[in-house]
């Protein structure tokens, strides 16, 4: 049996490597997948204390992911959007490089 | 403590720092599915079927696609400069992400109220989510159609190329070939009397 | 076209395998381009398993589109010209099989007709109705296995060409019974053709061509209603009736578009005067109109080859003053076309006296339908260039000669 | 309606599919080693040598004119003429190849050196097995290779035998009638006192 | 009967009895994963030979005949081939991501493969929501395609590789809704529920299978396109049009890797093709109640060669279409028929509590009519460019 503390370290580590990666990668689709990955180290956790709740059969926890997942994939939709419409623009996916306002 | 936990989270935490690390960017990417698998293992692990083959339909069938398509579609930020690690952001970006992590760590390890129980496996069949989805959670689920609705618009139309550079650039290409050969065309005459056939 | 004459060998990093050449540098990972909005540039060919033999297409793309298209041919050159023009008059007959591999007979026909205008022999009656004859079957035989052929470019997985090629071989049974080889016929001399018919030809023809029509009833059952097929060819490689003209094309690609022009009836060669029969002409000028016109074609030469194995005379099969050994001519020139069944196929010969031509020129077919490629297939899709090379049939063997 | 025409197509395909473990018409495949076409009687692969009788080297009906040699599109015959003469199959003496070779890896199979020959020396085989580890040497047929009797062009090509059978022979019979004549005169003459000059041979 | 049926369950129980208690669980999974592998890889070589077998004999000639009695050990030879063939590997490839693509295939392939119930208590993994997780390993096959693709380094294997995910992408919608309809009728997503809600006979004798349904038929039509286009079967083998892009993504594969991607593909037909017989076959039951004698799972890999075979017909009858007729085909057309399927089966689900006499009648040609007007029209919108049937002039 794992504790369900094990699962919020992991999820915790998960989270700061997401963020690491968000902080120090200049590239915007990196950028991106770190917060994916912040987000579904925050999913985990979401299920992790549902599971060990006193009343699983709420599914609260269930619900949240379902929906987070949902928001995710548009979330990750757009933002691909974006940084495309911005490569088109600027020829690069570089954040440090896009930093005018003004086309 | 279990080994296939020990095994999944190695593995994703490999996987992950490989993802923000790694300089091809389609290597990244893959190493990002095998995180996003890893974790569908764990909500697997944690009794929650439905919403491990979600993560699984979602992240590694849809979005991690969505993430190769979007490096290839920008091409030239596939190969990252090397930068050094020692540049200022580097160290400040995991100066932080430690920080937070050990914090959150902390607070975890010295908590008391967290349950170290397991309680029976809950059911959390697919009929009971599908209960709570139309009756408990039937407002959220409309907006988040109509959020996905509204992203899946605003994607295309983001994404969908100027109209006029496309043209121009069409244009340009195809005029510089040989279509002005079409000049006065030259007649052949000859006796057709024609005749229909139904074919 | 500007022609790249020199090579240039790419820098190399300076290493050097194992063996006596120098490596190209690396790929460099998303040095292909082609997603990004960039053009990808595809050399299609020279072994590419939908370029019909070995030719290259230059293709550049914008994602599945074509923007650029070269096509590039000379793999297959193999002198028949010059060949010809150090060969007696005789000896180049069984080079012209070997132009358009598929119409051994009509090539023959074409390369004996320019030498009878050359030398003014006269072609005995059922020399040339046995010429007609054979004709018409080398036009099924390359109508039946070009459509096979532009099914398999389509992804047809073969079938029609398996009921084409099938049916093809009956009329190379006949071939071979007549001449001795199934594609390499070598059949008509200068004056009238090789050999008598053996017994039994006529009505082993007969059988074929009354068989044919059945098979071109399946066929077209198979094929001319599918829905996958239209979608694919209706609309794709449109070929306008003046550029088809200005870039002088022939044959049944420029029926498609609209022209009549057919040599049989322009210039009624041989004996084709006594036949009735109709030229199909299509209308829209795409690759479906030009498989429909093989198809239609292929109708009106069962008509005709009805009609010649009807009406055969007997009598000699060759011109009596036609002499084989040491044929010489006297200088002069001549041209000679017939229509083949890829289109217009001309020998031009000048002859000074010696026993070779001093000049010696084919007008191929392919090579000049080839020639519009490019512009039918600018803002097509990948896989519409495949099937509109398909439609123009061409055979590498003429195109580069 | 969407659909008819590929259910046309598969319907055309099922009756094939059908009609293949049933009708030989629809399974025409030959099975190659263990069944063979007949050969038809034009079929033609490489050329052969003619001998008559049954000595190869006395029989060979070809005189070395070399007619052959020179009219060969992708020129794959050689031709040695001999030094001396022998008698041909009319009694007259002419030359013999000392070597005829033919390179059947470059030859193209046109039976021009047939047409071209006036002695009916080379014809057509119909052999087409020949495939040989050895490209060069295996390949270039030699005279004792090449030379096939006469009963063997006769099961080739029985039409075109008979045929020049028939006129070699009528040759030799007025050949022999000529000689026999000749020799009549030349009996009269030696019972006459004026001889009579030789004619002089011509060939055919 | 009943213990012929039973013989691979009470097979399988027999030898896990000589295990100690602890090694059970593991030894039944072992033995699940090997009776899969075993299964479907003789499956695939039989499945080889067929096909061109059945090729050849549309095509009028014998086939592969050679090796064995009627050319069955072609496979064999095959195998042998492939593997003593040289493993080449691009020198620009991205050597790692290479290796790992067939992997990437026939791993959740496999998966996929493991939640069909093959017979009577024969479902190798039984879970609660098991459509939909062979959907969700059935979507990440597309990463293998484009690792095969990618790393080639190849143009035509990255063409072929855009093409392939566009196309399984595009054509896993029509796939997942026209299973919606069977999902909302049986009200679950297990797939032995699923069977077990097909067993039984309308009036004694006709089998209940949703085939046999107005919204089960079009929903049946609409899997097997779609499922034709998820497996890249002709008249949809875009990403590996020989004709123009050599073999797509595989261009640069050989050996036993290409044996492998091979392997991959005909096990992805497999499963999506045993899916469709779940779904809407009926699974593993007997057509008509006298024939119910014959164990279940004969019955079921009867149905799936069916559906191979009829794989194999398409392949030899149809050209392959172009890319965007593709995607207009599976968004103007599969689409919407596929959600009209959803509305007609929702009117059959509430029209059950119609009980006078003749209702089902009703029922059927209601929901059969709003369906086939559906199809007229929508297929008058794809096809609409070939409408005019052309007629030639002949110039005498």
């Amino acid at each position: 049996m794992t504790p369900l503390h094990h699962y919020l370290i992991f999820s915790a580590l998960l989270f700061s490597i997401g963020l690491a990666g968000a902080l120090t990668r200049r590239n915007a689709i990196l950028v991106l997948i770190g917060v994916e990955m912040m987000l579904n180290a925050a999913n985990l956790n979401f299920i992790a204390f549902w599971r060990y709740s006193a009343h699983p059969e709420a599914l609260t926890g269930v619900m949240f992911v379902i929906f987070s997942i949902g928001i995710a994939a548009a979330e990750a939709a757009v933002g691909l959007a974006l940084i495309i419409a911005i490569y088109r623009h600027y020829k690069t996916t570089s954040l440090e490089k896009v930093d005018s306002l003004k086309g | 403590m279990n080994v296939a936990f020990i095994l999944i989270a190695g593995l994703t935490l490999g996987s992950a720092i490989a993802a923000m690390s790694l300089r091809n960017l389609v290597h990244c990417a893959l190493c990002t599915v095998i995180t996003f698998a890893g974790l569908a293992a764990m909500y697997l692990q944690l009794n929650a079927q439905f919403v491990g083959f979600a993560q699984i339909l979602v992240y590694v069938g849809a979005v991690a696609i969505l993430i190769l398509f979007a490096v290839l579609l920008t091409r030239n930020s596939e190969n990252q400069p090397n930068t050094l690690l020692a540049s200022p952001s580097w160290i400040i970006g995991i100066l932080v992400a430690i920080s937070v992590s050990g914090t959150i760590i902390y607070a975890v390890v010295k908590s008391t109220r967290l349950a170290q129980t397991l309680p029976p496996a809950p059911e959390a069949t697919v009929q009971k989510i599908g209960e709570q989805l139309m009756t408990n959670y039937v407002l959220p689920l409309e907006i988040v159609a109509l959020l996905l609705t509204a992203a899946m618009i605003g994607a295309v139309i983001i994404a969908m190329r100027d109209k006029n550079e496309k043209e121009d650039s069409g244009s340009k290409m195809i005029t510089g070939n040989a279509r002005e050969r079409v000049s006065q065309p030259s007649t052949i005459h000859h006796p057709s009397s024609s005749q229909k056939t139904t074919r | 076209m500007a022609i790249e004459t020199t090579f240039q060998p790419k820098a190399t990093l300076g290493r050097t395998a194992p063996g006596n050449y120098t490596l190209l540098p690396k790929t460099p990972a998303g040095a292909i381009g082609g997603i990004d909005g960039t053009v990808l540039e595809v050399a299609m060919g020279p072994h590419h398993p939908s370029t019909h033999g070995v030719f290259r297409m230059d293709v550049s793309l914008d994602g599945e589109t074509v923007v650029k298209l070269k096509p590039v041919f000379g793999y297959l050159h193999r002198n028949h010209e010059k060949i010809a023009e150090n060969t007696t008059y005789l000896g180049s007959v069984p080079y012209t099989d070997r132009l358009d591999y598929l119409c051994s007979m009509t090539n023959n026909w074409a390369y004996a007709l320019s030498v009878e205008r050359l030398a003014g022999l006269q072609v005995p009656e059922r020399a040339e109705y046995i010429r007609v004859i054979t004709a018409e079957l080398t036009r099924l035989v390359n109508h039946c296995s070009l459509i096979g052929f532009l099914m398999q470019d389509m992804g047809a997985m073969g079938t029609p060409l398996m009921y084409a090629f099938r049916e093809r071989e009956k009329i190379l049974d006949l071939f071979e019974s007549l001449s001795g080889s199934r594609m390499m016929c070598n059949y008509m001399r200068f004056g009238g053709c090789r050999c008598e018919l053996p017994s039994g030809w006529i009505e082993q023809a007969k059988k074929v061509v009354t068989s044919f029509p059945e098979f071109l009833d399946h066929f077209e059952a198979l094929l001319s209603e599918n829905e996958i097929l239209l979608a694919r060819t209706q609309g794709v490689g449109v070929l306008s009736k003046e550029l088809a003209i200005n870039a002088s094309i022939t044959g049944p690609m420029l029926r498609a578009s609209g022209v009549n022009y057919d040599i049989r009836k322009v210039d009624k060669y041989g004996i084709y005067d006594r036949f009735s029969f109709r030229v199909p002409l299509g209308e829209h000028g795409d690759v479906f109109d030009r498989y429909m016109m093989r198809v239609l074609e292929m109708r009106e030469s069962l008509k005709l080859l009805e009609q010649a194995l009807a009406q055969i005379p007997s009598g000699p099969i060759i011109d009596p003053k036609a002499k084989l050994r040491g044929f010489r001519q006297k200088p002069g020139e001549a041209y000679a076309r017939i229509e083949g069944p890829k289109g217009e196929l001309g020998f031009y010969l000048i002859s000074d006296g010696s026993p070779n031509p001093y000049r010696y020129r084919v007008r191929p077919p392919s090579l000049i339908n080839l020639t519009i490629l490019e512009d039918m297939c600018l803002g097509q899709t990948i896989a519409d260039a495949v099937i509109i090379l398909g439609s123009v049939d061409i055979v590498l063997g003429e195109v580069d000669r | 309606m969407l659909g008819t025409g590929i259910i046309k197509g598969m319907v055309e395909t099922a009756r094939n599919f059908v009609g293949s473990y049933h009708d030989p018409e629809r399974l025409t495949t030959v099975q190659y080693p263990e069944e063979r076409l007949a050969p038809k009687e034009n079929g033609r692969s490489f050329p052969f040598l003619v001998f008559d009788g049954n000595d190869q080297q006395a029989g060979l009906r070809c005189v070395a004119c070399q007619i052959c040699e020179k009219e060969c599109p992708p020129q794959c015959i050689y031709i040695n003429k001999s030094k001396d003469k022998k008698p041909d199959y009319v009694g007259k003496l002419q030359f013999y190849p000392a070597t005829f070779d033919i390179d059947i890896s470059v030859c193209m199979s046109c039976q021009i050196c047939v047409e071209v020959c006036p002695f009916e020396a080379i014809k057509m085989d119909q052999v087409f097995e020949l495939s040989t580890s050895d490209r060069f040497g295996k390949l270039l047929l030699h005279k004792p290779q090449l030379a096939k009797p006469n009963e063997y062009f006769h099961q080739l090509h029985p039409t075109d035998a008979n045929e020049v059978d028939a006129r070699l022979g009528e040759e030799k019979r007025k050949a022999e009638a000529k000689a026999a004549a000749a020799a009549a005169a030349a009996a009269a003459k030696l019972a006459a006192p004026k001889p009579a000059p030789d004619e002089p041979t011509k060939a055919t | 009967m009943q213990s012929l049926d039973q013989i691979f369950v009470t097979g399988k129980q027999w030898l896990l009895a000589f295990l100690p208690e602890a090694l059970q669980p593991v030894g039944s999974i072992l033995l699940v994963i090997a009776a899969i592998f075993g299964v479907f890889a003789t499956l695939f070589a039989v499945t080889t030979i067929l096909e061109r077998k059945i090729l050849g004999r549309i095509q009028n000639r014998f086939g592969p005949n050679r090796v064995g009695p009627f050319g069955f050990f072609q496979p064999a030879a095959d195998g042998i081939k492939m593997l003593t063939k040289e493993d080449i590997v691009p020198r620009d490839a991205d050597k790692i991501i290479h290796f790992l693509a067939p992997l990437a295939l026939i791993i959740p392939v496999a998966l996929a493969l493991s939640v069909l119930p093959y017979g009577r208590n024969m479902v190798p993994v039984e879970f609660d929501a098991g459509l939909l997780f062979f959907f969700a390993v059935g979507a990440s096959t597309e990463l293998s395609v484009f690792m095969a693709g990618w790393s080639s380094r190849n143009k035509y294997s990255l063409v072929g590789a855009m093409r392939g995910i566009a196309q399984m992408i595009s054509y896993e919608v029509p796939l997942v809704l026209s299973t919606v309809t069977v999902i909302m009728i049986v009200g679950s997503l297990s797939l032995v529920k699923i069977v077990e809600a097909q067993s039984g006979f309308l009036f004694g004798f006709l089998p209940s299978w949703h085939v046999f349904t107005p919204w089960g038929f079009a929903g049946f039509f609409l899997f097997m396109i779609a499922a034709t286009a998820e497996s890249n079967r002709s008249p949809f083998d875009l990403p590996e049009a020989e004709s123009e892009i050599i073999a797509g993504y595989l261009t640069e594969y050989s050996g036993f890797k290409y044996a492998l991607f091979f392997m991959g593909e005909y096990w992805g037909m497999f499963a999506i093709s045993g899916l469709s017989v779940t779904l809407f076959l009926g699974g593993w039951n007997a057509p008509f109640p006298f024939l119910q004698f014959i164990p279940s799972y004969i019955w079921f890999f009867t149905k799936l060669v069916l559906i191979i075979f009829t794989f194999i017909w398409l392949r030899g009858t149809v050209p392959r279409l172009r890319l965007d007729q593709l995607m207009s085909f599976a968004w103007k057309f599969l689409l919407p028929l596929a959600l009209t399927n959803i509305v007609v089966a929702a009117i059959w689900f509430f029209s059950r509590a119609l009980q006078f006499p003749g209702a089902l009648g009703l029922r059927w040609i209601f929901c059969a009519a709003i369906l086939a007007v559906s199809y007229v029209w929508l297929g008058r919108g794809v096809a609409q460019a070939q409408r005019a049937k052309r007629v030639y002039q002949y110039a005498e």
